[in-house]
């Protein structure tokens, strides 16, 4: 690795300096006039709401989106970049914020593409990863299958990739979404490894207190444009949130528990397999009660997924899932959803939404048996059409008719009207699967409020997410999933972060954090 | 198509404006539709005509063919000559040919292969059973290996007819010879059997390789790869409706012993020479051997040495002591 | 945006015109090139279409001929809208329509009145074209076989049965003096009878074009009225939403493949009840046809009509340009066009109508935006930032929204 | 749900990875293939059918596979790219008009480049519809196919119809290209014409793969393995290959991912027009409409069955060309005499699967071994209709079987945009 090619951080010139980035898309100013200045050798933070305009900011500087106006300078010269390739030859390298791996290929394939110049695609890239690997201890082994990777595997290929081309700057977007806190811990390890060996890094996150644990300087940008470049020191997590709204936060409400002791779902036993045998969920039981939040903690991929998926009916199952006294586990999912099963799905683009439909034809999606979008064996359009006035109203969606299309909304506008089209149908049982991921912060708490109102009047909430301050701020009680069983539940009022992130890993199995629901 | 406009007057009474509607394949299939247009060429060299043609698409309905008679009657064309059975259609007493006659009750129309009964209708049917008949007997005779083969184009009734000629003068010239007999197509695939030279090559391949040393066929626009099969094999082959002898590629001249005559050219030629002379003649013309509507041809002279043979079995079959099955 | 909003639905009007254009300027080059006049070309086929000698006649043939392509659309359009293709109508049709021949002409049928034999055929017509389809599906739904493939094998396999069954042994015959075998006649009893368009006109349009309607407008009912409809264009739409929001995959898969495979059963209907009265080994074969008329028609009911008559008008008028000499492939090079040029087109529109609504979307929320713009004082003061946070002065932000100015779009970038 | 439920203790060791598709190792395959080639020769030597295993049978299944084969590749190069292609027919139709128009104007060797050329003119259409214009990938490839029908008969109606001996819808005579026989093989037919068991199958199998071979034929085999080698062991073909499993991770490594899927659908045509071309000037020494008669399709299948790699995709494509073959060469009695080995199969399968535990599965197969037999017995030959369906049941069956294996490039047939990720 090029340690020594680096301009040092005192002095010289920033290792990345933008001046007046202005980026629009069709209806809205991604970025506008953002400076931002990066001195070599640091890890420099960039915080900012869902659609703040960061990962665009990136892209820019990446090459994969040119800006309408504005400079970029490296190492103190002008640079143009428009594509990818130029920006890696300038030695820019990025991790995206969604995996850019192709499952089908080896580790080796995966890194090599696009740098077959460095060491070709053969024996000589496979002594090169094997190196790098150990060089920075990321444990890669090249002739891997990708899709036999677990995330954090996954991780480590894609920074191998970006070091794989010798990049001297190193931009990550929000690479500890999908991580736990351990997992973050071993990151951070290796980012300031590439600080020491003089690489800089461009860092994004949601997370507040690990910005300020581990950037030497931190950028905020809201509504495209930078607000302000403080010092970790000097700041405190609530003074970043409100940099980045630009208003206080409403401070979180006082908790205050509605849980009865009606069971309204009781899973037993639930087990989910592979074609080949392994469990992916693996004799799950619990009971939910009217009013109740039960949480889900895990790392993603210890199969939360299968476990909302049996639960919804999407996919098949052993043991028995009963919804208010009836034994639902042969009902296909639309009876499951008739019954009163509402679901907040993971994916919204995936599993919640036609993006190319209008948003009251999305609003029936779902429900297109029920009133008041159906009468009979027929749509009731006028029903749909009213009642989605009505979401839109009273969930906030903004939108300038309900005729535009669920692909024109920004991500957040369509979780609201998923939230909306599942509450309005007043389910026994919400199902919700990392319901405010990536929603911004006001959004966010709009949508706990929905949540925890409905719990008033008696939904049970299983609840899936990876934020850890969501969970513990919602639950009523916690349940932590570790390779598709449940090791351990946790009491939400005494619980803390790091204390789940640990149950999590798996490490604390056994351990006496555990406490009875 | 054709613009037919260089007639070159001779003496004939009137200037004869001749419709030709063709079969699917056209102009240009070395077989069928090329006989009639070699007599449409023959007549226009001859007498004192103007002609059109039109082509067949491959999908069409019945109604598709009416309308290609009818803009040619409707367009002053007379006689109206329809080029195969599909102008008749399904039920002749109410197809494609008969609608148009109806309609165009003042414009003769001849169609062949067919027997469509209105009085301004002529039908030039063949009787190529018995053409097949007598190059079956040549290919027995021929035959040194004791097998002959048949290749058809298409799994229907009017190739059947081919075949069942075939195989009885095998038979009767010599009645231990085995036939092999081989469709490239049925109508499941919409005859592409009648289309594809590479079928033909492959299974005219596959007759000579089971020791077949003369191969018949009758597939259209395959038959040119039954021709280099047996090329390519030093084997012999007999060609189909015109003499393909002389329209073959002359690489391949010479593996063609003898060709199945079917006087399409002559049957056209007449027809419309009849109509210049005013001479139409409603119903059945049935041209088989008697009338040399069908036969076979010397061109090459390979069949010079049995042709005795040949035409005594002729003479049978016109004198009627020998009848043809026209189903195998 | 209104429900009906002009700016979203005029580029959709535009596209297909913008097509036709095209491809008329295609088939004028190519007919440019072998030395002929187009305009000589495009009049003789209209005159022959519409005007007053042959007029009368063609433009009812130009009727008959479509309501068979609007079924073969219609039937690939069922598939095309949950995202399967059936390019299977073929096989489906054929043998669909070789049973409801034989059976309709069947002597033991012979005491049910006409009527009555008309709706058995169209019953079992659909039941066995809905059967063949469903081999396919069950193939998909079962053994994870793509539909675009067995199809193909399947119309193969079914066009050896038809010709299997359909020989002067088994079902078949031939009539007198003719070569062409196939179903016995229908009694007139069970023939459609059809109806004169003009006064005077020897051609009759078929009286199944009305069953054609029909189904146009049970598809249009069906596709947009019905709870099946909605899981139909759902799953075309996102499949995993689908399954999500309770729509059974495999299910969808079969009954629209049913569904499918029985209005391909009723392509040849028509022909066959109102003009050959039998069912024959050249029953013309229009999957492709139907594909690409669905295709153009943008599976909507009235497009593919006007699709089906357009495809229809492009084969029938034609038959002139033989005679004065122009190749008559143009036609066909024509419909290629048509069918590519529509697809880009399409394309073309919908990326500006997804445009536009998104640029109504930035304007109606981009001012909600602004509101919310600035710096609380008193954070300010407490971090001592001001520098770089200049709030978004609102021209800018909402600047996108005015469709002059030339930002850089997501779709010009490439 | 009690406190007790905590602590089932955690299974030791990492999950079981994903079990991958078995592949076979090089005895075993060996052990199949005389596995089947005995099977063959018994039931060649009961049957009587000695096409089964000719010369002949063999020289022209291989005719047969090369434009199936072809396509196939064709469709390869562009799914392994990500862009579907149903347009090969019409590719393929543009090659046979290619192939002879080229070859009747600058000579066989010109028939070859022209045919590969007016093909990939298809594949260039293909692109620019599905990948610049994003139009749907079967929608284009349909409309490429009807247009390719009208623009290879203009095309001969301006060419073809002013040479003689040519006319609208069919070309001259060819002329051939060169064919190559392995010396000494021939002196095999000595012993094929025996018929001996096993060694005259093993010459019969010889003699028709090595002798009277086209050069055409070579290059079609010999682009099998180049396929393999360019697309797997390049970094152009890994960069071909990562637009059709991720696209948008290739567009953040640099990879330009337009020109790679343009790369890969117009090679897909020009292959397919070398199948046309095939066609044309091998297979049949003339151009004649409609003359491809859905092999672009059956290319596709071959593809597929193949599980989107070339050994595959051969191995397929011989199977499809073996039975086109024998049902062309008196197909009513060699089809019948695969009914015997059919029946003989199912048996073996059957009690194999018995023997492994799957009783039921074993049962049906034994099932239906009966039916298959009964119908060879009690037959002679199998209707003209049937046989010629031979082919395209058996690659239905086998898809039946194979498909829930098969793994297509994971972004295959999707939209892609530069900057949509
Ligand atoms: N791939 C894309 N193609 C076209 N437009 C897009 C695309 N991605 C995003 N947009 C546009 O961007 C806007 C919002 O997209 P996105 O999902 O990133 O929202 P967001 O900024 O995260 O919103 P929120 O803050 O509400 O979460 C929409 O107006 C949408 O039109
Ligand atoms: N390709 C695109 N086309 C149109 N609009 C886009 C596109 N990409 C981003 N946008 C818009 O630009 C804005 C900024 O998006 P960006 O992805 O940069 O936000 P972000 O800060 O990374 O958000 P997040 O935290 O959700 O990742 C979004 O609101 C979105 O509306
Ligand atoms: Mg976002
Ligand atoms: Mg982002």
């Amino acid at each position: 690795m090029p340690a020594d090619a680096v301009p040092s951080s005192a002095g010289g010139p920033p290792a990345v300096e933008l001046r007046g980035i202005t980026k629009r898309f069709p209806g809205v100013v991604a970025n506008h006039d953002v400076f931002l200045s990066v001195s070599g050798g640091t890890i420099h933070a960039i915080v900012g709401e869902n659609g703040a305009g960061k990962s665009t900011l990136m892209k820019i500087l990446y090459g994969m989106q040119r800006p309408d106006d504005g400079e970029i300078f490296i190492g103190g010269s002008p640079i143009t970049i428009h594509s990818p390739q130029q920006a890696i030859r300038a030695g820019i390298g990025m991790v995206h914020q969604h995996f850019m791996l192709a499952d089908n290929f080896t580790v080796l394939e995966n890194v090599v593409l696009g740098a077959e110049d460095e060491a070709g695609i053969g024996a000589g890239a496979r002594k090169k990863i094997q190196q790098l690997s150990s060089q920075y201890g990321l444990g890669v082994d090249p002739d891997e299958l990708m899709e036999d990777l677990g995330v954090g595997d996954r991780q480590r290929v894609e920074i191998l990739k970006v070091l794989y081309r010798g990049a001297k700057i190193v931009i990550l977007d929000e690479p500890t979404a999908v991580l736990v806190p351990q997992e973050v811990d071993e990151l951070f390890g290796n980012l300031r490894e590439l600080t020491r060996e003089g690489l800089t890094v461009i860092f994004i996150s949601h997370k507040l207190d690990e910005v300020l644990s581990v950037a030497d300087a931190i950028t905020v940008i809201r509504r495209g444009t930078t607000v302000a470049t403080v010092d970790p020191k000097s700041v405190t997590a609530r003074d970043l949130a409100t940099l980045m709204v630009g208003s206080e936060l409403p401070s979180p409400e006082a908790r205050e528990s509605t849980v009865t002791d009606i069971p309204v779902l009781t899973i037993n036993g639930l087990t989910v397999s592979t074609p080949a045998g392994r469990a992916l969920v693996d004799d799950v039981s619990f009971t939910i009660h009217k009013g109740e939040v039960v949480g889900i903690a895990g790392v993603e991929g210890n199969g939360q997924a299968e476990l909302v998926e049996a639960i919804m009916g999407t996919r098949a199952a052993r043991g028995s899932v009963q919804l208010d006294g009836n034994a639902i586990g042969g009902w296909g999912t639309r009876q499951r959803r008739e019954a009163g099963v509402g679901y907040i799905p993971e994916d919204r683009q995936r599993h919640g939404l036609l993006l190319d439909a209008p948003l009251w034809e999305n609003r029936m999606l779902g429900h297109q048996t029920e009133p008041p979008n159906a009468k009979g064996p027929l749509l009731d359009i006028a029903g749909a059409r009213r009642d989605t006035e009505q979401i839109v109203a009273q969930y906030d969606v903004r939108t300038p008719s309900i005729d535009v299309t669920a692909g024109a909304l920004s991500g957040g506008n369509q979780q609201k009207l998923i939230v909306g089209r599942e509450m309005s149908h007043i389910p026994k049982v919400l199902i919700a699967a990392h319901p405010t991921r990536g929603v911004d912060v006001g959004a966010q708490a709009a949508i706990w409020e929905h949540i925890r109102e409905a719990r008033r009047a008696g939904m049970g909430v299983l609840l899936i997410s990876a934020d850890l301050d969501e969970l513990i701020g919602l639950s009523d009680s916690l349940k932590v999933i570790y390779r598709g069983r449940l090791v351990a539940d946790a009491d939400p009022d005494t619980v803390t972060p790091e204390e789940l992130g640990l149950a999590m890993t798996g490490a604390a199995a056994g351990s006496s954090r555990e406490e009875s629901a | 198509g054709d613009n037919g406009g260089g007639a070159t007057p001779t003496a004939t009474k009137k200037t004869v404006k001749v419709g030709l509607a063709y079969d699917i394949g056209g102009r240009g299939d070395k077989s069928f539709n090329d006989a009639a247009a070699a007599g449409l060429e023959k007549a226009k060299t001859d007498l004192n005509i103007e002609a059109n043609e039109l082509e067949a698409g491959a999908t069409e309905t019945e109604q598709d063919k009416y309308n290609r008679l009818k803009l040619l009657c409707q367009g002053g064309f007379n006689p109206v000559i329809a080029v195969g059975f599909v102008y008749a259609g399904v039920d002749p007493a109410n197809g494609p040919v008969a609608k148009a006659a109806a309609d165009c009750p003042n414009t003769k129309f001849a169609i062949i292969d067919s027997v469509v009964d209105k009085p301004n209708v002529a039908s030039l049917v063949f009787a190529e059973e018995q053409g097949s008949y007598l190059v079956g007997a040549a290919a027995a005779l021929k035959s040194t290996t004791g097998r002959i083969g048949f290749v058809g184009g298409c799994k229907v009734d009017l190739i059947a007819k081919f075949e069942a000629g075939y195989i009885a003068g095998a038979k009767a010239a010599k009645p231990d010879i085995k036939v092999d007999v081989n469709y490239l197509s049925t109508p499941a695939d919409r005859c592409s059997g009648f289309n594809d030279p590479a079928k033909g090559k492959t299974a005219a391949e596959g007759l000579y390789d089971a020791g077949a040393d003369v191969v018949y066929q009758a597939a259209g626009g395959s038959g040119v790869g039954v021709f280099q099969a047996a090329k390519a094999k030093g084997k012999k082959a007999i060609g189909v409706d015109s003499d393909q002898y002389n329209t073959v590629d002359p690489a391949l001249k010479d593996v063609i012993i003898t060709s199945m005559l079917k006087r399409v050219d002559t049957a056209v030629f007449d027809f419309v020479k009849s109509m210049g002379e005013d001479k139409f003649a409603a119903g059945v013309q049935v041209f088989d051997l008697k009338k040399e509507g069908v036969g076979y041809s010397t061109t090459g002279g390979f069949v010079d040495d049995i042709k005795t043979q040949l035409d005594d079995y002729k003479a049978k079959i016109i004198a009627g002591t020998i009848t043809v099955p026209t189903k195998p | 945006m209104k429900r009906w909003d002009l700016r979203r639905v005029l580029p959709m009007i535009i596209a297909p015109i913008a097509a036709l254009v095209l491809a008329a300027l295609v088939s004028s080059a190519a007919l440019l090139i072998s030395g002929k006049d187009p305009l000589e070309a495009f009049s003789a086929m209209f005159d022959y279409a519409f005007g007053p000698n042959s007029g009368p006649d063609v433009t009812t043939e130009i009727l008959n001929k479509a309501t068979p392509y609007y079924l073969a659309a219609l039937a690939v359009a069922i598939g095309f809208r949950m995202g399967l293709f059936n390019i299977g109508v073929d096989g489906q049709s054929r043998l669909g329509i070789l049973a409801a021949g034989a059976l309709g002409a069947a002597s033991f049928l012979g005491v049910v009145p006409g009527p009555l034999r008309v709706v058995i055929m169209i019953i079992v017509a659909m039941a066995v074209g809905a059967a063949w389809a469903a081999v396919a599906a069950l193939l998909k739904v079962y053994r994870g076989v793509s539909e675009v493939i067995s199809t193909i094998m399947l119309n193969f396999i079914g066009g050896a049965i038809f010709a299997y069954l359909l020989t002067t042994e088994r079902l078949g015959v031939k009539a007198v003096g003719g070569e062409i075998v196939s179903t016995p006649l229908l009694k007139s009893d069970s023939w459609i009878p059809g109806m004169s368009l003009f006064a005077g006109t020897a051609n009759k349009m078929f009286g199944f074009a009305f069953v054609a309607i029909a189904c146009g407008i049970a598809y249009w009912f069906l596709v947009g009225r019905t709870r099946f409809g909605f899981d139909l264009r759902a799953t075309g739409l996102n499949p995993s939403a689908a399954v999500a929001s309770g729509v059974s995959p495999k299910r969808m898969v079969i009954a629209t493949m049913l569904l499918s495979g029985g209005v391909a059963g009723l392509v040849a209907l028509p022909e066959v009840l109102g003009r050959d009265h039998a069912v024959t080994t050249s029953t013309p074969a229009l999957g492709f046809t139907g594909i690409a008329i669905a295709l153009l028609g943008r599976n909507n009911p009235v497009g593919i009509a006007l699709a089906a008559l357009l495809w229809a008008f492009l084969d029938v008028s034609n038959l002139p340009l033989d005679l004065l000499d122009i190749p008559k492939e143009i036609v066909t090079i024509m419909q290629g066009v048509t069918v590519l040029a529509v697809v880009v087109a399409y394309e073309l529109a919908a990326r500006v109508g997804r445009r536009q609504q998104q640029r109504s979307v930035g304007a109606a929320t981009g001012e909600a935006a602004i509101v919310t713009l600035g710096i609380p004082a008193a954070i300010a003061a407490k971090l001592g930032v001001e520098a770089v946070s200049a709030p978004v002065e609102p021209p800018d932000s909402t600047a996108p929204t005015d469709p002059t100015v030339p930002g850089k779009h997501r779709e010009e970038q490439s | 749900m009690t406190a007790d439920t905590v602590l089932a203790s955690t299974p030791g060791g990492m999950p079981a990875a994903p079990v991958k598709a078995r592949r076979l190792s090089t005895p075993v395959i060996l052990l199949l293939v005389a596995a089947g080639l005995l099977a063959f020769s018994a039931v060649r030597v009961i049957t009587g059918a000695d096409d089964i295993t000719s010369s002949g049978a063999v020289r022209a299944a291989l005719a047969s596979a090369v434009p199936i084969g072809l396509a196939g590749l064709g469709g390869l190069w562009s799914e392994r790219a990500g862009v579907v292609n149903i347009g090969l027919e019409g590719m393929m139709i543009l090659g046979t008009w290619g192939g002879a128009w080229g070859a009747l104007t600058f000579g066989a060797w010109g028939g070859i480049i022209a045919g590969a050329v007016a093909g990939a003119l298809g594949g260039l259409l293909h692109a620019v519809a599905t990948v610049t214009f994003n139009v749907d990938h079967i929608v284009s490839g349909v409309a490429i196919t009807i247009l390719a029908f009208g623009l290879a008969r203009f095309l001969s109606s301006l060419t073809f119809a002013n040479m003689a001996g040519g006319g609208d819808t069919q070309s001259p005579n060819v002329p051939d290209l060169p064919r190559i026989s392995l010396p000494g093989v021939s002196a095999l037919d000595g012993v094929e014409s025996k018929h001996w068991f096993l060694v005259s199958d093993m010459a019969g199998i010889l003699r028709g793969l090595l002798t009277d071979v086209s050069v055409l034929t070579l290059i079609a085999i010999a682009l099998v393995p180049l396929t393999f080698y360019l697309l797997w062991r390049t970094s152009f073909g890994l960069r071909l290959r990562s637009c059709g499993e991720n696209p948008q991770a290739a567009e953040t490594l640099g990879v330009n991912v337009y020109r790679y899927k343009y790369y890969g659908v117009v090679v897909s045509g020009a292959l397919a027009g070398l199948g046309g071309a095939f066609l044309s000037m091998v297979a049949s020494s003339i151009y004649r409409e409609g003359q491809t008669a859905g092999r672009g399709y059956i290319g596709l299948a071959t593809m597929i069955f193949g599980n989107w790699r070339p050994g595959g995709l051969a191995a397929g494509a011989v199977l499809f060309g073996y039975t086109d073959a024998l049902q062309l060469r008196r197909g009513s009695e060699s089809v019948h005499a695969l009914l015997l080995l059919i029946a003989v199969i199912l048996l073996a399968v059957g009690v194999w699967q018995i023997v492994r535990g799957t009783r039921i599965a074993g049962l049906v197969s034994i099932a239906l071994a009966a039916p298959v037999a009964v119908w060879y017995f009690t037959t002679d030959q199998i209707p003209v209709e049937f046989v010629q369906a031979v082919p395209y049941v058996t690659t239905l069956v086998v898809l039946a079987l194979a498909s829930q294996r098969l793994r297509p490039p994971a972004a295959d047939g999707q939209p892609y945009r530069r900057g949509g990720g």
